[in-house]
């Protein structure tokens, strides 16, 4: 399971760069959000993954380590505040800037074969 | 025989979210796939409910809840956006 | 005893659960798909939510009922989802099988 | 119809019992002290949330209400095993078609339970109210409203729009009497 | 209240922040101004006074809702970080009064922004946790964020989502690595990893290594480290210049929790990882240097310049850290703090030339003369002397400080003569700018520019900074004594355990 | 009276007279002598104990950390520079009386020239070379503000950029040499590296030092490479060039080589590098006056050879040419600062400095011609003139070297060239300006000057003529105590005399005369061949190399900094793969010891949704509605995975904000474009695919690194607390709210201020509305839906019953205020959805900033109530108080911060889509589609 896990993450992470990496300023805010999720993951894995151990004093044996959940809270939280923030700006940015390119105008060189 | 029975509706859910999914992907229209994840949604919720069950434990209650409640939003949110493009008007 | 009944209602709510979900693959056009996450899905999702009721309610102690709740919000939103889907589905003008009766019911929403 | 209500400090019964009720489910409890709590929420949270509530009409007959409730749980159940009878078997036989049933019901409230009960019972989805109502004013001009529907397997078209409207419709004219 | 000093530089813009979004300073203008100028000399007035607490009595450590480290959060005021928080403070002072002339009102909920961006910048020097430390990050970068747009036109729209999205990495980047350490170490309180990163055994320590080295690429960008600088030119340069200004000090964030953690946890204790970003934060700090001197000759405009001026003093300021010695440090200390005073001041004036330009504004090309050229050459004139390290102010005893102390590191026959030349190419993109701007006339103003007069709010805050080259100068002597006893505690790892975890002073 | 006084007396003098501006022209001058006159008359009482041999020193301490301090020290070559610096400098004040005209400001001239002065004497009297080196900056700065005195002129403003850029230069040159000399000695204190030759020239860095001093000392005294700046400085108000580009900052080079002289010289390649540049440059300066047009320039040039001259004198490495030396230094600079104000007349009077144009002054002004021409045939090296007496001197030692070995020769026989050059710019001067016919289209009719204003150079032309004619009894104390510093307190044997004998030196002064005289006359021969020859501009070049070089720094910053997001985050993400995945190859085993769990099904289910709805998002990426629906199947899942991994706090949260994050997305959706165009080139994708697929494999590498090991954290402590610590059982809650409420409050901060920001930016917005979807469907006609409005409003009070449940039991089981908040918000969202903003706005009149403003003040204010019982912020309370009827109930201050914390995130999250409600509600959708 732990290999399945590292895996998902490490899909993530190469989706959200992949989409980060695009012009335009959806795609990029997509790949923000899914690196988001992937760093919520990862930042929650460092407590070690457990089964059926909430940490919820009483309900089961062991407890599965609280600490980095309660972190992954915090960041779950600041991320949304974060992507709340960069879709109203992307927003705003096509509204000034006339197109939603994440450099603020569209290249010329749209001709294939020349990044 | 609880537990094989759990694990047999696991894997009845665990074919649903595929063909689910499997319906997501193809499609072929938007409101398919919309319909697609809200039945996720909901089968999503069959889930956490088993697994709650397997466990023993009634934490998990509030996540199904709340998917119950916030999938809805979800959906109508995503066809208010294909029928009139701004969602808050 | 409990165990039976558990199980029974466990079995009932996969199987509507699945029928949904197969429904949602299987038929031909939007419309006809809509049917089985709306129906079968709620109701197997009722099925499911009891078996969990009764399993909780047996094995720690004192009653829980809480699980009806989300029977409830489901009895409520689902058809609702449902209506929003296929108004957006009459807005695409997705094509419904040929044998369809009654297209022209559908009127213009633009 | 009667729009408003006897108390003032309880202006929808119905919703405050709901809440009640679903308070005591969430906690699984009866205890005195959720019992308390449980009152006060019945009573402030629809007092919150009033401003958000178009004037409906009331539930007349509660009774009658209670019945068609079960009415409607039951044909959900068997509803659901044709329907699913119908997914699992082959596609072919299948006729499906849009039907517009014209309606008595002119407040949104008693519609939107016809439309939830036709969606969740036999073959039925709901899919639109006509005339929309950015051309219909509530309350002015009672215009003849329809619902359409779409039908899974559509055998006799008079023979279901009867059915919706006696078997559906007609307990609830009378349950919000208008 | 004595005793709780320590946490009143992060309560007190909290509680300005949100008493300015209340009623009465959410309606009234001037109430707000007053309000805003009030709270942010309070704040400034109560950090001087934990930093002669400090000087007093030592380091204090406050332990929030009582729980001791390493379990519950620390403030932690040291000579270091008690002096960047009065730095922090009276730039926010300079900045609420300078904006009170105007500026202010050209969006919304200016001031309680900068409250709030003052709060996470003084968080972020005074956190013990690193956990805390990120959050700090971002309450201080989505002030900024927001100050960024205020005013803003559709250039700054482009620099600002730019800013963003890379910022938005960066904390994503700062995540893994507390994810990293949190699972090497098992705890986030630094001291404590500091004390745990010596017990590192087999491929754990490699582990560790890549949180560490995750987080010197988050301060990096930060700090705007070459190559994580490429946001900072354009950001500064078309933000409003009095958020700019405020701005000088964030770049200072980064480069601070650099010297923290790579000295603290990944420090001369730290075994195998002692000094691990060392070879790396030199020669990019050797490359950040060239990249801001090649950018203060390449700019066309005033605010561009000093942007890149920026640059300059952070890659500067990253060669300091790199050496990794207490005396670097004690040098880092005070060239931190000219520096910032320095481009802020530089910022404000590039604003005040802008405003008496008219059209041309603050481009560096002939154009109509500034309406009050005296008052704003002689400052200009006292700024670029700062910057440049010319003699008499303290960008020169800066200049001699940092060379002296890098003389004996390994790569002090690189950074010399780069650094001298860099000296060279900001001599000569200032006085270039200067003279050009001042005295190269073409054209007649317009009337509104003409009529233009600095606002006597704006010329406080303008004073203010400038007259810190100076002061920073005269007194020189106690001032390096501080910045020595405050380096030497910072690479004194004993007494920071001791002080932190143990309780001792 | 301390040796301090003398610098600050010209600093005050410097401020004093820059606050004359009221006071008549007169006025003003008397004042701003006065302060030197005080100082050199100090000066002056303390010469005689120089004159015997002592050093005054004082020292006030300022850095002692850094080894810097204020240090004065007066010793025989510092007193020689102080009577110059002052002396010169009180003549020149008067003179710039009569000079400037009314229009220019005479306090700012005078505040700038004794600023200068007091840069200067700083200098010469430091004791510290940190502290000479900030005079020595210092004299840049007050030279670039004298240079540019008439900052409207093109030349002034260049001149005084060239002059900076290049004495600048110099100047850290200068720095980094002295830093190296003082690490070297261990001090900056002067006295203690003078007094360490052996160590220093023994030291590796010893070449390297010299260099860099030198580069400072070259660069100020105009030497070859370096000249050019200097006739482009004479953009200055003549009085200026009289007094810093003849008498005394050029000299400040000059000084750094006696200085640093004890110290440094007497090596080869001090010989070398000093006497080849002094010598060249006193060849290149002396042939290049003879074709400057302009009197400036003339003199110009020629300083520029004399300082070479005296560079070479240095460079000889003999004692009596450092006598000869410091003598020259006097010498020149009565001479040439005579010159350069009798040129200021001339100007002055006819208004041109071409000597073109000028012709037969005598005429006009015999009296100043006769001054005039007596300082030029000083410069000329003529017989009872002082230039003769050390150029003597100077012919003589450059006799007496050896050190170009068979080559030796060459030195007198370049001197002699150098002299006969000297004799025919001279002559120009004297007889172009003076002589040569009538003057040619003048701008002002010629006359005298002002009577007062000739006495300065009546004054500099006696002392010429004293010192030609009485050397002995004129300067022989300063010279001797001059060289004494120099020497390092050995003087050898000499004889300043005007009459030596028939001897060689006589008969190169001989050939010097004659040869000059005839190069003058033959000058016709001399201009054709120097017309033939390429124009070489130096202002030109040096402008044209720093065009250059911006035009070089503009093209790498606009290719670097090329505005490119992708590029930035390329990079930023190249160095992230860099610092994460080096460190992973350095591991030897990449899975730790824990025992690991097994595969079910359902898990490899729900991976396979996360990944294919991942990958999906990707594909689809351009496909924006579908790419979102993928989305939100990762984000489902990442909750289900929450719950499956024993989180049930982060499931909820994670849900909820699933909710809130969709639907802002489906408002980006909106209001931009409806799908993505295809920019990226196949090699721009492969790129990029490279990057995002090695990044995945590292953060999964590590990842699995990190969880297949055992893990000893600090939660323990939490565990055990919780509940008797913070009163709670839910432990993630309670490290929210009381371990770590810290972080909470400054969570919902950030959510407030992303709130504020958010607000912000909605202002003013001109938003694109299409009025159809992407595919060109009008929009459906029906706003809101009517089934949809009424069963939102009755899910309403259930979803708000639902969020104070969850509230409430936050503390022990999985729930609290933030997700809380998110339901109650979502709650209101579906009633914007359903009924649009303004229907809310209707009934809802809510200011959601104060709303914020509120969550945060409680959350703060609870956490400052525990000051009121004496513990630290945020530290919570709580007790269990037994209600008859009720029963238990658990109070604690973590449920008020808590509410802070729900308040807040109602507040934040309903701003932010309330304001960009408010702002469609009323506009109306565009029919075209962007
Ligand atoms: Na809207
Ligand atoms: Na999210």
């Amino acid at each position: 399971m732990e290999l399945l896990y590292a895996a998902c993450v490490g899909v993530l992470v190469s989706c959200g760069v992949f989409l980060i990496l695009r012009s335009r300023t959806f795609p990029v805010v997509l790949g923000l959000t899914m690196l988001s999720y992937a760093v919520n993951l990862f930042l929650f894995s460092s407590g070690r993954l457990s089964l059926n151990s909430a940490a919820v004093l009483g309900y089961s044996k062991d407890y599965a380590d609280p600490l980095p959940q309660a972190f992954v809270l915090t960041a779950i939280v600041i991320g949304f505040a974060m992507t709340a923030f960069v879709v109203i700006l992307a927003i705003r940015g096509r509204a000034d800037l006339g197109n939603d390119h994440v450099n603020g105008q569209v290249p010329d060189n749209k001709v294939k074969g020349k990044v | 025989m609880l537990d094989t029975v759990i694990l047999i509706v696991f894997a009845m859910i665990g074919l649903s979210l595929l063909l689910n999914l499997w319906r997501l992907l193809i499609g072929p229209s938007v409101p398919d796939r919309i319909l697609a994840l809200d039945t996720m949604y909901i089968n999503s919720i069959a889930l956490i409910i088993l697994y709650g069950m397997s466990m023993g434990t009634g934490l998990y209650f509030e996540a199904a809840l709340l998917i119950a409640m916030l999938g809805f939003v979800s959906t109508v949110a995503v066809c208010k956006y294909l029928l009139r493009g701004d969602i808050i008007e | 005893m409990t165990e039976w009944i558990i199980s029974i209602l466990l079995l009932i709510g996969g199987s509507f659960v699945l029928v949904g979900s197969i429904g949602l693959v299987k038929m031909p056009d939007f419309f006809m798909r809509l049917h089985g996450p709306t129906k079968a899905t709620t109701l197997g999702m009722a099925s499911l939510l009891t078996a969990a009721m009764v399993f909780f309610s047996t094995a720690q102690s004192g009653l829980s009922v809480k699980e009806i709740l989300i029977s409830i919000f489901l009895l409520l939103t689902a058809p609702i989802s449902g209506y929003m889907l296929i108004k957006s589905a009459i807005h695409h003008k997705l094509d419904s099988i040929e044998r369809t009766q009654g297209k022209d019911n559908i009127e213009d929403d633009v | 119809m009667r729009l408003d209500t006897r108390f003032k400090w309880l202006p929808t019964p119905i919703l405050s019992l709901l809440l009640f009720f679903v308070w005591l489910l969430l906690n699984n409890s009866v205890s005195a002290g959720h019992l308390v709590l449980a009152t006060i929420l019945a009573l402030v949270i629809p007092w919150i949330t009033s401003p958000f509530r178009t004037k409906q009409p009331l539930v007349i007959k509660p009774w009658l209400a209670f019945r068609h409730l079960l009415l409607v749980l039951y044909d959900i159940i068997t509803a659901n095993v044709q329907v699913a009878i119908l997914i699992l078997g082959p596609n072919k036989k299948l006729t499906p078609g849009f039907v517009k049933v014209p309606l008595d019901l002119t407040h949104s409230m008693p519609i939107t339970i016809l439309a939830s009960t036709v969606s969740l019972t036999p073959g039925t989805v709901s899919a639109e109210v006509y005339p929309w109502r950015e051309c219909f004013t509530e309350g002015k001009k009672p215009e003849q409203r329809f619902l359409l529907i779409h039908v899974l397997n559509l055998k006799d078209e008079q023979a279901l729009i009867d059915t919706i409207k006696q078997r559906y419709e007609a307990p609830l004219k009378e349950i919000f009497q208008c | 209240m004595i005793e709780h000093l320590t946490s009143l530089p992060v309560l007190l813009p909290m509680l300005a922040g949100v008493l300015l979004l209340m009623p009465p300073c959410g309606k009234n203008k001037s109430i707000r101004r007053i309000a805003s100028v009030v709270f942010s000399a309070i704040t400034f007035l109560f950090s001087v006074a934990l930093l002669l607490k400090v000087q007093a009595d030592g380091t204090q450590v406050y332990a929030i809702g009582d729980w001791s480290a390493p379990f519950g959060i620390v403030l932690v005021a040291d000579p270091l970080s008690t002096l960047l928080v009065c730095l922090t403070t009276l730039l926010s002072v300079v900045c609420v009064l300078y904006a009170s002339a105007g500026d202010d009102e050209k969006g919304s909920f200016f001031h309680p922004l900068v409250h709030f961006l003052i709060l996470g910048v003084n968080g972020a020097f005074l956190t013990g946790d690193a956990f805390n430390l990120f959050v700090f990050f971002e309450v201080l970068l989505i002030a900024s964020y927001a100050l960024l747009m205020h005013g803003g036109d559709k250039k700054n729209t482009r620099a600002a989502l730019q800013y963003v999205i890379m910022n938005l990495v960066g904390s994503a980047v700062f995540l893994i690595a507390l994810g990293v350490l949190y699972g090497v170490l098992g705890t986030l309180n630094m001291a404590d990893m500091a004390q745990k990163v010596t017990l590192l055994q087999g491929d754990d320590v490699y582990l560790a290594k890549i949180g560490g080295l995750l987080l010197l690429v988050v301060f990096a960008l930060k700090g705007a480290l070459l190559p994580l600088h490429l946001w900072l030119p354009n950001t500064y340069a078309t933000a409003m210049p009095i958020v700019a200004a405020l701005f000088a000090i964030m770049t200072k964030v980064g480069v601070y929790s650099m010297m923290r953690v790579y000295t603290l946890i990944f420090g001369d204790e730290a075994g195998e990882l002692s000094h691990m970003a060392q070879n790396w934060l030199w020669w990019l700090a050797l490359a950040t240097i060239a990249m801001g001197a090649i950018g203060v000759l390449a700019s066309q405009d005033l605010r561009k310049l000093v942007a890149n001026l920026v640059i300059v003093s952070v890659g500067t300021l990253v060669a300091l850290v790199a050496v990794q010695t207490v005396e670097a440090s004690s040098a880092a200390i005070y060239y931190l703090v000219h520096s910032t005073l320095v481009t802020a001041a530089l910022f404000i004036l590039a604003d005040l030339i802008a405003r008496q330009r008219g059209k041309v504004a603050d481009r560096i090309t002939a154009g109509t003369p500034v309406s009050q050229p005296m008052l704003l050459g002689a400052c200009f004139i006292i700024a670029s002397v700062a910057v440049i390290g010319m003699p008499p102010l303290s960008g020169f005893i800066a200049k001699v400080w940092l060379l002296k102390e890098t003389l004996d590191a390994e790569y002090a026959m690189v950074f010399w003569p780069l650094y001298l030349l860099a000296s060279l190419a900001v001599l000569v993109g200032v006085s270039k700018a200067g003279s050009t701007v001042f005295w190269n006339h073409q054209g007649k103003a317009t009337e509104s520019a003409r009529q233009e007069r600095v606002h006597p709010a704006q010329l406080v805050a303008l004073l203010i900074l400038i007259s810190g080259a100076p002061l920073m100068s005269v007194f020189a002597g106690p001032l390096s004594e501080y910045a020595i006893d405050a380096a030497t505690q910072l690479h004194d790892f004993e007494g920071n355990i001791n002080v932190i975890l143990v309780g001792e002073q | 009276m301390t040796l301090l006084w003398i610098p600050l007396l010209s600093l005050l003098g410097s401020i004093i007279s820059s606050m004359t501006g009221k006071l008549t022209r007169n006025q003003s001058t008397a004042l701003s002598m006065l302060m030197p006159i005080i100082a050199l008359c100090f000066t002056i009482s303390l010469a005689p104990a120089v004159f015997s041999g002592d050093v005054i020193r004082e020292t006030i301490s300022w850095i002692p950390l850094l080894g810097v301090d204020i240090a004065f020290r007066l010793d025989g070559l510092a007193l020689l520079f102080v009577f110059m610096i002052l002396g010169i400098g009180i003549l020149v004040i008067f003179y710039t009386r009569y000079y400037l005209s009314s229009k220019d400001s005479m306090p700012k001239l005078y505040s700038y020239l004794m600023l200068f002065m007091t840069a200067m004497l700083g200098i010469v009297m430091s004791n510290n070379v940190i502290q000479l080196w900030f005079f020595w900056e210092l004299t840049s700065i007050s030279s670039f503000l004298l240079i540019s005195y008439w900052w409207h002129k093109s030349e002034a403003r260049k001149g005084a950029l060239m002059a900076l850029t290049i004495t600048g230069g110099g100047g850290l040159a200068l720095l980094a040499g002295l830093l190296l000399l003082g690490n070297i000695v261990g001090s900056y204190n002067l006295d203690v590296i003078l007094a360490s030759r052996e160590i220093i020239q023994a030291h590796d860095w010893y070449e390297v030092a010299l260099i860099l001093v030198l580069l400072g000392a070259f660069t100020k005294s105009a030497q070859f490479p370096f000249h050019f700046w200097l006739p482009h400085a004479m953009a200055a108000p003549t009085p200026v060039s009289a007094y810093l580009h003849s008498a005394t900052m050029v000299k400040a080079g000059i000084f750094l080589l006696a200085r640093f002289y004890p110290a440094l010289a007497g090596t080869d390649i001090w010989f070398i590098l000093v006497s080849i540049t002094g010598l060249t440059t006193l060849l290149v300066g002396a042939y290049v006056a003879l074709f400057k047009h302009d009197l400036k320039g003339l003199l110009a040039y020629s300083t520029i050879s004399h300082l070479g001259l005296i560079t070479l004198l240095f460079g000889l490495n003999t004692e009596l040419a450092t006598v000869a030396a410091i003598f020259h230094i006097i010498n020149h600079a009565t001479f040439k600062a005579s010159l350069f104000m009798a040129t200021g007349i001339i100007d002055h009077e006819t208004g041109t400095r071409d000597m073109r144009k000028l012709n037969g002054m005598w005429r006009f002004m015999p009296y100043t011609a006769t001054l005039a021409m007596v300082a030029a045939a000083a410069m000329a090296g003529v017989p009872l003139l002082n230039g003769f007496l050390s150029k003597e001197m100077f012919f003589a030692e450059t006799l007496h070297q050896q050190l170009l070995g068979s080559m030796s020769w060459l030195i007198p026989v370049l001197a002699t060239v150098a002299g006969a050059l000297a004799v025919a710019y001279s002559a120009r001067f004297i007889h172009d300006v003076f002589f040569n016919g009538d003057p040619i289209g003048l701008p002002r009719q010629p006359s005298e000057p002002p009577r007062y204003m000739r006495v300065p150079i009546e004054i500099l032309v006696a002392l010429c003529l004293l010192v030609g004619i009485f050397p002995n009894f004129v300067v022989d104390d300063i010279l001797t105590a001059a060289s004494f510093a120099v020497l390092g307190g050995y003087v050898p044997e000499f004889k300043v005399a005007l009459w030596h004998g028939f001897n060689l030196p006589l008969l190169m002064s001989g050939i010097a005369v004659t040869g000059g005289l005839l190069i003058y006359t033959q000058r016709r021969y001399l201009y054709q061949f120097q017309a033939s020859l390429p124009p070489l501009n130096a202002k030109k070049a040096f402008d044209n190399s720093i065009y250059v070089m911006i035009k070089w720094c503009q093209r790498k910053i606009s290719t670097i900094e090329n505005g490119s997001l992708q590029r930035y985050l390329m990079l930023m993400f190249l160095v992230v793969l860099l610092a994460a995945g080096w460190p992973l190859f350095e591991m030897s085993q990449l899975a730790g010891k824990k025992q690991l769990t097994p595969i079910d099904v359902h898990n490899a289910v729900g991976a396979a949704l996360l990944i294919i709805g991942a990958v999906c998002t990707v594909i689809w990426s351009r496909k924006r509605v579908v790419s979102l629906l993928m989305l939100s199947v990762v984000g489902l899942m990442v909750s289900v995975a929450f719950t499956r991994f024993s989180a049930p706090d982060l499931a909820l949260t994670q849900l909820t904000v699933e909710v809130v994050t969709i639907i802002l997305l489906m408002l980006a959706l909106f209001f931009l474009p409806q799908h993505s165009p295809r920019e990226s080139s196949s090699m721009r994708v492969l790129r990029d695919l490279g990057i995002s697929s090695a990044l995945g494999v590292v953060v999964a590498s590590a990842c699995y690194a990190l969880i297949t090991r055992p893990l000893e954290s600090i939660s323990d402590f939490f565990l055990d607390n919780a509940k008797t610590g913070g009163g709670g059982t839910n432990v993630v809650n309670v490290i929210l709210v009381d371990f770590r409420g810290f972080d909470t409050l400054g969570e919902i901060c950030v959510l407030g201020i992303a709130a504020l920001g958010i607000a912000k930016l909605l202002v003013n917005l001109p938003l694109f509305m299409p009025g159809s979807d992407s595919e060109g469907r009008p929009w459906a006609k029906e706003r809101y839906p009517i089934l949809l409005a009424s069963i939102s409003q009755s899910l309403l009070p259930l979803a708000l019953l639902v969020s104070f449940y969850i509230f409430l039991r936050g503390h022990n089981l999985p729930g609290g205020g933030f997700i809380a908040g998110l339901v109650t918000a979502i709650a209101f969202i579906l009633q914007y959805i359903a009924h649009g903003s303004n229907w809310i706005a209707e009934r809802l009149t809510i200011n959601y900033r104060k709303i914020i403003a509120s969550g945060i003040a409680i959350a703060l204010f609870t956490g400052v109530g525990s000051w009121f019982f004496g513990r630290s912020f945020m530290t919570t309370w709580f007790d269990y108080f037994d209600i008859p009827f009720i029963g238990e109930i658990e109070l604690a201050s973590a449920l008020v911060f808590d509410l802070g914390v729900y308040i807040t995130v109602v507040g934040a999250t309903l701003m932010i889509l309330a304001s960009l409600g408010k702002l469609t509600a009323n506009a109306p959708k565009e029919e075209v589609n962007i």
